[in-house]
């Protein structure tokens, strides 16, 4: 390796630096740093003529690391990296050294100590500069197909969205109908239509598109791979294929909870929302009187603390519909809150009220009674507004519960090494930045395996996600910068420990190939999975593996120059 | 009239922060941003993750004569490897203990969790260890040399 | 030997006193008492002790410091260098309770030190080093200094020996830095009472029993065992630690290392172990000691062979540290011994 | 410690006999009656030169790395503590365990040499054998026999032991021991040191790591020390200087109790083989119940159990905000 010569460009920044820090003065120190073969100040090291300052001065003096102290490498590292390439300097030999954001324009009061600060950090800078090593970025290709999983309105929609745009699509549902819970239910709040409505041309539009192949009964048994290169085990029918994608979509869907409260299961008056849709849809509901619907129930509970969003509207929807059938039926709602959010909600909750459903508020603390021996007669409730308990006849009680985690999410994250959340539902990258990709790359997530979601917003997921997953898909390739975790296999002593904490599953303790090594245990890095967070290196007993571009050696020496040794 | 050879120069502790590239390092942009002021005494190292910081280079700034380390990270929850954060919490739990353990003062090694919105919070860990550190006085590590 | 002339006798009582007086013109390195006994600079009498066999740490570091600073140097404002050098011992020093095996093992040093190259660092402190011996009448199981030849009841190797004989201390000068030293402190020493030398005898009654082992050729019986499967189980046992190479009186071996500030820094040399992997590791990544058994093959060969070959003595006094402290037990004496009757051949 | 030095050196002759194992660790008698050595079998013909006595401080453990290599299985005898080890290298995925054939005995504490010495009021010399008496040490002394009470000069580890049984082996010579009488406050050592203040503390820490002198046989004798290249022999980067001062001493033994956190089970060997006395196990034992008391953590106990540094829980301690 040819011995560093550092080049350091400090930027002004019109004023913004050099208004606060002394400059001239950072450059004639950074001259004298070990290593330091240039240093220049620059009115803007970003401008056209700052670039040109840098790919000049790598020409003339032979530099082969760069240094620019300016503002910060989260917006402006990519542009000075593609100058030092232009000047055919591999891009990861550069440093980025920031004096606006960390120190003119949070110490502009003391221009000494900012100057004083400036020239420590450049320092720094140098320190960690001295042990760049180039880089090469890992590039894969990715295999133009994509699979979702699960064949529900998300699922069907991100699958049409993609097919559409030309690539082809693996749908997998394990049911032997798409439509995933939609099929099950009577009617859909708000539109007040039958489902089937709905779903049909989907459906159709699904199972004779010529991009969608249709795996169904199927379910996934297997999967390996990384983005652009997955290998998914499929059980269809009792024969299992194996599919290549490059992406994959999760769209699972969720099921309703079965309670073990109010006698449900053993008085056969008491049903489930999905139950008394059930009944409504096959014309078995039969006669019916006073109705009492109960919501909240197995949901926000210090077991199941969550709400599960959809189930007042179900109730309002189910309740309304009874007072259309039967308007005489004394229809009741107890709630604990009601979650009616948005001018459309509010309006269909209004015209609910209006038909005659009464609303009564109960707490959690005082919950209602089931009165009745063989079948619910009466359920008594204390109403919060009134201050008193009230009897309520009833000969058809219907429980609002929740939408919980499929039992199989666990074994399908293990699968697919994307993680799940507390409530048992899948977790996705960012809940407020990345909501329908996984930090896994090449897998998303849309539906209420997610979360709770009703059919719009399920069908609003299917399509983001299927917008996330063609981005790699249109490229063709992935590439990953260059900062992912690299092996020594002469020391790495294979203890496993790297691979307990990488939170990608990206390294495998596997037998070397390399010559002189063969058969020894090493771990092994998978570029194309590994994200560079370098959590692998913090835990690595010895240190061998490090994450390049933040090895031991490089932050050590930062530290090192920090505590004024060289 | 104090003796002003009694006046002894002023202690100004050098701090160490490595703050993770995705919230505290952005949320230390922000304080720049938005023109926070504060102590000049922390000097900031960039990594990936907090969990990238082991044990040895926070022991090892300590020895050099830093006189306060602190490693800044995402919220827990926030991690943008998801669950780097929560290895670093459990690792600082345990160097917190053993340094304070072998008289190194716990305000010496602190983590903290800033995210890419809390400029005003980076600005306040910053200046809240700038006046601890100044309080404890030079690092004791120094003293052993 | 002992010049009659010059034996003299300090009661028991008066030896602190005696102490505090060194402690005043010189450097005064003595046993103390911690955990276990080392020798220290004490600042006065008082923190002597005399109740030990022999201290953990034997007194080399007072001439051949586990860390000494070689020089200094400063970076001048033109990337150039300021060099100074050390400053030298700035003060005679006095070693006072230096056992009799101690003693001769730096007569084994001076011939690293004082050979080819003359190391100025040790032999400025050794030569403004008067050592007082104290003779050895109680040694420990682990101790067989006669086997080298050494009395430990003599003081042959030492400026001054003091014997314990009960009441009071004989006091010989066996050079003439010693008799100056007894000459400056005279005041303290009064003229024997003539029992001295039968009590001494009687003392040294139980040295007779210490081990004595036959180490006539030992030197000629290495040269075969070199690679030998004699090593393989010591190898496979030993740790590969410093503690015998550290604790022993004779290993001399040493590595140097900067100190690289901003302002400047220092050349430092500090102790080194032929146990420890990276002491023949080369830049290239090579390594022509890989592995315990060869390392230890090593120490056993320099010790009983390679400076028997170079200078005529082998480098062992017999002090038994590194039979005290192995961790596993590994046994100078039991090599010598099987490597001497033969029992150490190869398989 | 009912379990005789024959039972062992039968059991291992039977497991050669019947190709069991083709090397085994065990102990034999040490150079002089105050010391056993390690003792390295290939053949059931020598399996007289076992021994098993309350001398038996080695952790061999240690050992299983050497021989990871041979043809055969390797036998080992271990106590609680050694056993302990095994689990960690195990874990750690060092040795494998269809490749080692483990003899457990159960242990009722290992003596003390100094403390037995200043006890007895004796030098080495006088001690001629120490056996198991159930609560106390038979010594045959040059003078007779003397019987100590246990208490008196047990090793610090064997004080606080709560495994004298081993955890894991694949036969058990004698009769398991649940727990030992003697073992009450595990931590009190540690509890002293966390109630001084910060300079008390530093004086401790100083006065004691300045004795170190670097030999590091602290490391070389700890089975969960094994790496190929350890990172304080690296030279580039180079965490720790070679200069032996106090401040490095010290960012060495803080490393090392960092390194060996989740994995130490206490074994004591690391302040046995210390020359120069420092009390080790004060500081291992500092993290040790800080695992145990943030992450309910106890080393050395089960092969599935997953460190405590490489993975978390969302609703750990956080005093951080």
């Amino acid at each position: 390796m040819a011995a560093p010569r550092i080049g350091v460009f400090i930027c002004h920044c019109g004023t913004n630096i050099g208004g606060i820090v002394d400059v001239p003065e950072v450059v004639d120190y950074a001259k004298k740093l070990p290593y330091v073969v240039h240093a220049e100040a620059n009115l803007y090291t970003c401008s056209e003529e700052g670039i040109s300052a840098i790919k000049e001065a790598i020409k003339e003096y032979d530099l082969n690391r760069v240094v620019v102290a300016s503002c910060t490498p989260r917006t402006h590292q990519p542009l000075f990296r593609n100058a030092c390439a232009d000047a055919g300097l591999n891009p990861y030999l550069f440093e980025f050294v920031n004096i606006r954001e960390h120190c003119s324009w949070i110490h502009m009061h003391d221009r000494r100590e900012a100057t004083e600060k400036a020239k420590e950090l450049v320092k720094m800078g140098v320190a960690k500069a001295r042990w760049l090593e180039a880089q090469e970025e890992f590039e894969s290709g990715v295999y133009p197909a994509a699979m979702v999983i699960g064949g529900g309105v998300a699922g069907m929609s991100a699958a049409l969205n993609l097919a559409n745009q030309g690539f082809e699509v693996h749908l997998v549902e394990k049911e032997p109908e798409l439509g995933g819970r939609l099929l099950k239910l009577n009617r859909i709040f708000t539109i007040n239509k039958a489902p089937d409505e709905l779903v049909d041309s989907m459906v159709k539009a699904v199972q004779g598109h010529s991009k969608i192949k249709l795996h169904m009964p199927a379910v996934v048994k297997a999967a390996s791979g990384y983005i652009g290169n997955f290998d998914v085990s499929i059980d269809e029918d009792g024969q299992e294929t194996s599919v290549k994608v490059g992406v994959i979509i999760v769209a699972t869907g969720a099921q309703v909870l079965e309670p073990e409260l109010y006698s449900y299961g053993k008085l056969d008056n008491v049903l489930t929302q999905l139950g008394l849709e059930q009944r409504l849809k096959d014309g078995k509901l039969g006669e019916f009187q006073n109705v009492v619907m109960i919501n909240c129930v197995g949901a926000r509970i210090p077991e199941r603390p969550y709400c599960s969003r959809l189930c007042c509207m179900t109730a309002i929807k189910n309740a309304a519909l009874m007072k259309e059938i039967n308007p005489k039926a004394q229809v009741y709602v107890l709630h604990r809150d009601l979650m009616t959010y948005g001018v459309e909600f509010e309006e269909y909750y209004r015209k609910a009220r209006e038909a005659g459903v009464r609303f009564i508020r109960y707490t959690l603390s005082n919950p209602p009674q089931v009165m009745g021996a063989k079948r619910v007669e009466a359920v008594k409730v204390y109403d919060e507004l009134m201050d008193m308990e009230v009897e309520l006849s009833c000969n058809l009680l219907v429980l609002a519960t929740p939408l919980i985690p499929n039992a199989d999410n666990e074994e399908l994250s293990k699968m697919l090494k994307v993680p799940i959340g507390d409530g048992g539902f899948f977790l996705e990258a960012h809940v407020k930045l990345r909501p329908v990709e996984f930090a896994m790359d090449g897998i998303y997530v849309a539906g209420s395996c997610r979360w709770p979601a009703d059919i719009k917003e399920s069908i609003a997921q299917g399509y983001a996600a299927a917008s996330e997953a063609a981005i790699p898909l249109r490229q063709g390739a992935v590439r990953v910068e260059a900062i992912t975790a690299t092996v020594d296999p002469k020391t790495c002593k294979g203890c496993g420990t790297c691979v307990l904490v990488c939170p990608f599953d990206a390294i495998e303790l596997k037998e070397s190939k390399i010559k002189g090594l063969e058969g020894k245990i090493v771990s092994e890095v998978n570029a194309a999975l590994c994200k560079g967070c370098g959590l692998c290196a913090a835990a690595c007993p010895n240190r061998a593996i490090q994450q390049r571009g933040f090895t031991d050696m490089q932050l050590l020496s930062m530290v090192n120059a920090l505590s004024g040794k060289r | 009239m104090p003796d002003i050879k009694e006046v002894q120069t002023e202690f100004k502790p050098k701090i160490l922060a490595f703050c993770c590239n995705w919230c505290a390092y952005a949320g230390a942009d922000l304080a720049g941003v938005s023109r926070f002021q504060m102590p000049t005494n922390v000097r900031v190292i960039r990594v990936m993750c907090s969990g990238r910081v082991p044990p040895e280079l926070v022991i090892r700034a300590l020895a050099n004569g830093l006189d306060g380390v602190m490693i800044l990270g995402c919220h827990p929850g926030d991690c943008h490897y998801s669950e780097g954060n929560y290895l670093t919490r459990r690792r600082a739990h345990v160097l917190k203990r053993l340094l304070s353990y072998i008289g190194i003062e716990p305000e010496r090694f602190q983590l903290r969790w800033v995210s890419a919105a809390e400029g005003a919070k980076f600005s306040a860990v910053v200046k809240e260890a700038t006046d601890k550190i100044t309080a404890l006085g030079p690092n004791r590590w120094v003293d052993k040399k | 030997m002992v010049n009659q002339k010059k034996s003299k006798v300090i009661e028991k009582g008066r030896l602190t006193e005696l102490l505090d007086k060194l402690t005043q013109g010189y450097h005064l390195i003595a046993p103390v008492q911690a955990k276990d006994v080392s020798f220290r600079r004490v600042e006065s009498g008082s923190e002597v002790t005399l109740d030990y066999i022999n201290s953990v740490l034997s007194p080399k570091n007072a001439f051949f410091s586990q860390t000494e600073t070689l020089f200094r140097f400063f970076r001048d404002d033109n990337r150039g260098f300021q060099i100074e050098p050390c400053v030298e011992a700035d003060r005679e020093q006095v070693i006072f309770g230096i056992r009799p095996c101690d003693a001769r093992s730096l007569r084994l040093m001076d011939m690293v030190f004082n050979g080819q190259y003359r190391d100025s660092y040790y032999l400025d402190k050794r030569e403004k080093t008067t050592l007082i011996g104290l003779a050895c009448f109680e040694p420990d199981e682990t101790c067989f200094c006669p086997t080298f030849g050494i009395d430990p009841a003599s003081g042959e190797d030492v400026d001054i020996l003091f014997s314990d004989i009960g009441d009071r201390y004989l006091v010989e000068a066996s050079t003439e830095k010693g008799a100056a030293l007894l000459d400056k402190f005279a005041g303290f020493f009064v003229e024997p009472r003539g029992d001295e030398e039968q009590l001494r005898k009687a003392r040294k009654a139980g040295l007779a029993r210490m081990k004595k082992l036959d180490v006539s050729a030992i030197a000629d019986k290495m040269a075969p065992l070199y690679g030998g499967d004699y090593w393989d189980s010591i190898g496979l046992k030993c740790l590969g630690c410093g503690i015998c190479t550290y604790l022993c009186p004779t290993c001399h071996c040493f590595d140097i290392g900067d100190v690289n500030l901003d302002e400047g820094g220092g050349r430092f040399r500090c102790w080194d172990s032929c146990m420890f992997p990276e002491f023949t590791l080369m830049a290239s990544g090579e390594n022509p000691r890989p592995n315990r058994k060869t390392r230890i093959q090593q120490r056993f060969f320099h010790k009983l062979k390679y400076f028997y070959d170079r200078n005529g003595e082998l480098a062992c006094v017999g002090c038994g540290r590194c039979i005290r402290y192995c961790p596993v037990n590994i046994d100078i004496s039991q090599i010598i011994e099987e490597v001497a009757s033969g029992k150490a051949g190869n398989d | 410690m009912k379990t005789s030095s024959k039972e062992v050196q039968d059991s291992v002759k039977k497991l050669f006999e019947d190709g069991r194992i083709s090397h085994f660790i065990g102990y034999e008698a040490g150079s002089d009656s105050l010391r056993v050595t390690p003792c390295f079998l290939k053949s059931g013909q020598t399996v007289s030169r076992l021994v098993w006595n309350p001398l038996c401080a080695n952790n061999l453990a240690k050992y299983l790395l050497d021989l990871r290599k041979v043809e055969g299985k390797v036998g080992i005898l271990v106590k609680g503590c050694d056993s302990r080890s095994v689990v960690e290298l195990l874990k750690e995925n060092q040795i494998e365990r269809d490749r080692v054939f483990i003899v457990g005995v159960p242990c009722s504490g290992i003596v003390d040499g100094e403390k037995l010495l200043a006890v007895l009021g004796i030098s080495p010399g006088d001690v001629v054998a120490v056996e198991d008496g159930g609560d106390a040490f038979l010594v045959t002394t040059r003078e007779g026999k003397r019987r100590v009470r246990k208490e008196q000069v047990l090793r610090g580890e064997c004080l606080v032991c709560r495994y004298p049984t081993p955890v894991i082996y694949d036969v058990l010579l004698g009769e398991a021991i649940p727990s030992l009488p003697w073992v009450r406050d595990d931590y009190s050592l540690v509890r002293e040191l966390e109630e001084l203040s910060a300079e008390e503390k530093a004086r401790y820490w100083n006065r004691e790591l300045s004795q170190c002198i670097r030999c590091y046989a602290c490391r070389n004798v700890c089975p969960v020390c094994n790496c190929p290249e350890c990172i304080f022999d690296k030279k580039a980067p180079r965490w720790l200087s070679k200069a032996n001062d106090i401040s490095e001493n010290l960012v060495y033994h803080l490393i090392r109790a960092f390194h060996v956190a989740g994995k130490c089970v206490d074994c004591g060997e690391c302040e046995r083989a210390c020359p120069m006395g420092i009390p080790l196990r004060r500081l291992n034992k500092k993290v040790e119940k800080d695992l145990l008391e943030l992450f309910g953590y106890t080393a050395g106990i089960d092969v599935e159990q997953q460190p405590p540094l490489t993975k978390y829980q969302v609703g750990d301690l956080d005093e951080f905000l």
